[in-house]
């Protein structure tokens, strides 16, 4: 087996155990953590992928950013844990597993015909301008793909208005 | 590639090493720094024997103190995080050195060995991650302690290290405006014309604006004094590190002056002309010379102004990163884009 | 990509070193708790109440800021790389100007953001 | 080399977790947490196919797909505070009905 695939395996293995963990962990907090540990795993397949910039764009903006949020939140909330544990729809728990397992069947349905099995080779002379890259990323986002990045900054806009009317209490 | 990989293995072994030397004389330094502004002698007493050597050897005789030190966990704590959260803090500060070039090459027994572990086409945004996932140490360990004063350091000392975050990000992307490249080596080749001092700094006086918000940025970063609020001692105890003992303790110190060492490379890597200066070109061992120099400068200047400086206010210290720092750093990013737009 | 084999190296090595540190005070010093050391330190006196408590809704509006913010600085990232290559190539005379202004929209849009937060008083710790 | 079919299973198998989070948690956050998991599912599809085939459309879409997940986290987090404000629970059987 090659080291791609040995490197492949490992960080497959930590990212779906540390997703598992996430619905495992009854406090918030160690979910978020684990979540983390999917997150930092993905990472470093997309640096397989040659995808280096998105590797650490998903490191600054997910693990460094997004999830320092969520742990915030749960920080600040501090849910009392003995919490009685109110259940309307008990099916949903039940359904959840058929439900799964018709999924990954389906999955297996549709990968089996794939054949792709290589990355395409850098095209030599210009790897600094290859996918991927930082000067590939910046020279496509802002000729072929301006639009989405401008609403983009209205998108973030309205989050900050929208975050900020509903945690902020009147008077506060 | 077995031979690259034993390279490799090697030059990270003799990096981590030479760095836990110098985070351990980072201290003395401190100490004698701190001694001499307030007129005194400083620790002058531990040495080989009958030897002092004016106390060179106490990093030793603190680790050693600090080894035999109980290890306390309090009994409410998270047990697991208590114990993990100085390990998230010091496992980020220990990874940023690699990509930080300290010398052109040198050829040693006809091997060419490059001065730096490797080069990254995201370099700097391998810096910036392992700054923001280093906040997690510091908020876990907070947390964890189940102790009022350390959760409001923890919470404290994130929210500041996010807000510089911020600056310090926007202040290298005016940088990069410069440079045109996220690589290390190539920004620090880039400032090789002029005998060696065709530093960043000199080249674009631009960025000596920049460079003054990316310090002042860093050194938030790192939680030093005038920004150590985290742990004002006379409101907050210790802060997050409140109820660490013993080696615990001693990784949380050890991660802070990592990170000021790193923070002080960053600076000289993209301002001041990293391993550049005048005859490295023909004497190429000069190079690790000129940065170690460069690098231990910074560093003085920021004890200097840490036994200088009063401490802030914590409202002030927000207002300061939110309201000047940061729309400081966007002004400077909009004159140097246009100044490179009309120039030529 | 055999370039970031370092990292995993010194990631390993790193999370090795920490291990070890973690062992050694684990072992070397003598452990002899007692019910005063194990309690939460509060300053000599017996703790009141609990650290798990509900904490300012202001850490998290400061930490959203600093998420969309962010945001921000990762979209500028790219296109501070690429912007001096692009205004000084022939092959991208025409665009220089479009790069340009699309990012100056951008940052006006939010700059209008940080002026919102800044007018509602986020940035506001003394009140 | 790794085949590409390999990078798809795993996403595949992520989002399944997610989507099985979804069902069987029953507080807020882990909800939500679950639902990040299975946007970055997604992403991983498109940085792997973009890799495969060599086109960079992929990766811009993934770093459009951050930027929702930001805005999304900021929002979502603000509705989730507010909720437990008014109910002290993150429950989400709880907090069905629409009056307080």
């Amino acid at each position: 087996m090659g080291q791609e695939k040995v490197l492949f395996i490992v960080f497959a293995v930590i990212a779906i155990a540390s997703a598992l963990n996430i619905l495992l962990q009854r406090n918030p907090l160690y979910s978020a953590l684990s979540l983390i540990g999917t997150l930092l795993a993905l990472s470093a397949l997309y640096v397989t992928l040659r995808a280096e910039f998105i590797a650490a764009v998903q490191i600054v903006v997910y693990a460094g950013a997004i999830m320092v949020l969520f742990i915030f939140v749960i920080m600040l909330l501090n849910v009392p844990k003995d919490q009685p544990q109110v259940e309307k729809q008990k099916g949903l728990r039940y359904l959840a597993i058929p439900f799964a397992g018709l999924m990954i069947a389906e999955m297996f349905y549709v990968l089996r015909p794939i054949r792709l099995s290589t990355l395409p080779p850098v095209p030599s002379g210009n790897a600094e301008q290859a996918v991927g890259t930082t000067w590939s990323i910046g020279t496509s986002l802002f000729t072929d793909y301006l639009l989405p990045f401008e609403v983009t900054s209205v998108l973030i806009l309205m989050a900050v208005v929208g975050a900020m009317v509903l945690a902020r209490r009147e008077g506060d | 590639m077995t031979n690259l990989l034993l390279e490799w293995v090697i030059k990270t072994i003799v990096i981590l090493l030479i760095l836990v030397t110098a985070v351990a004389y980072a201290t003395l330094m401190e100490r004698k720094v701190m001694a001499w502004i307030q007129m005194r002698v400083g620790p002058n007493r531990v040495g080989l024997g009958k030897f002092r050597l004016w106390g060179l050897m106490q990093p030793l005789a603190d680790g050693l103190k600090m080894i035999f030190k109980e290890d306390i966990v309090p009994l409410q704590a998270s047990h697991w995080l208590y114990i993990v959260a100085p390990a998230l803090s010091l496992i980020p500060a220990l990874m940023t050195f690699i990509v930080i070039p300290y010398g052109s090459q040198i050829t040693l027994f006809d091997h060419t060995i490059e001065l730096h572990v490797t080069r990254l086409n995201v370099g700097l945004l391998y810096v910036l991650a392992l700054t923001s996932v280093g906040v997690y140490g510091i908020v876990l360990a907070g947390w964890s302690s189940n102790n009022k004063y350390s959760l409001m350091g923890g919470l404290r000392s994130s929210a500041q290290m996010i807000s510089y975050e911020l600056a310090l990000g926007l202040s290298i992307v005016s940088v990069l405006l410069y440079t045109g490249t996220l690589d290390l080596v190539e920004i620090v080749e880039g400032q090789q014309g002029f005998h060696g001092l065709a530093w960043n700094i000199f080249h674009y006086p631009l960025l000596i604006l920049v460079f003054i918000i990316f310090y002042i940025a860093s050194l938030a970063e790192t939680n030093r004094t005038p920004f150590d609020l985290p742990e004002a001692d006379s409101e907050l105890v210790a802060g997050y590190h409140t109820e660490y003992s013993s080696m615990k303790f001693v990784m949380f110190q050890m991660a802070e002056y990592l990170n000021l060492i790193t923070a002080s490379s960053i600076s000289t890597t993209l301002f001041f002309g990293g391993w550049n200066g005048p005859f490295v070109g023909r004497l190429p061992l000069l190079g690790p010379v000129y940065f170690t120099v460069k690098v231990f400068v910074l560093i003085f200047l920021a004890m200097w102004i840490r036994y200088t400086v009063p401490r802030f206010r914590y409202d002030q210290l927000m207002r300061f990163g939110w309201k000047f720092l940061l729309p400081a750093a966007i002004v400077n990013i909009i004159i140097s884009s246009t100044v490179i737009l009309f120039m030529r | 990509m055999v370039n970031y084999v370092p990292v995993l190296l010194i990631l390993i090595i790193a999370i090795g070193m920490a291990a070890v540190i973690l062992i050694l005070s684990r072992f070397a010093a003598k452990n002899r708790p007692t019910r005063e050391k194990l309690m939460p330190y509060e300053c000599g006196v017996e703790p009141v109440g609990t650290a798990r408590d509900r904490q300012s809704v202001k850490f998290y509006l400061v930490a959203m800021a600093f998420l969309l913010f962010d945001i921000e600085a990762v979209f500028l990232v790219p296109w501070a790389v690429v912007f001096r290559g692009v205004a000084h190539s022939e092959a991208y005379r025409h665009l220089k100007y479009v790069f340009y202004g699309e990012m100056m929209v951008f940052m006006v849009v939010l700059l209008v953001g940080l002026v919102y937060v800044w007018r509602k008083g986020i940035l506001e710790w003394n009140r | 080399m790794v085949p590409l079919s390999w990078y798809l299973g795993l996403s595949a198998l992520l989002f399944t977790i997610g989507a099985v989070g979804v069902f069987i948690k029953r507080n807020a956050i882990t909800i939500f947490l679950s639902i990040e998991l299975m946007l970055n599912a997604v992403n991983l599809t498109f940085v792997s196919l973009s890799g495969f085939f060599g086109d960079v459309g992929g990766q811009l879409f993934v770093f459009i797909v951050m930027t929702v997940a930001a805005a999304e986290a900021a929002v979502g987090l603000a509705i989730i505070i507010s909720i437990f404000r008014n109910r002290e629970s993150l429950n989400v059987d709880e907090v069905d009905t629409l009056k307080l």
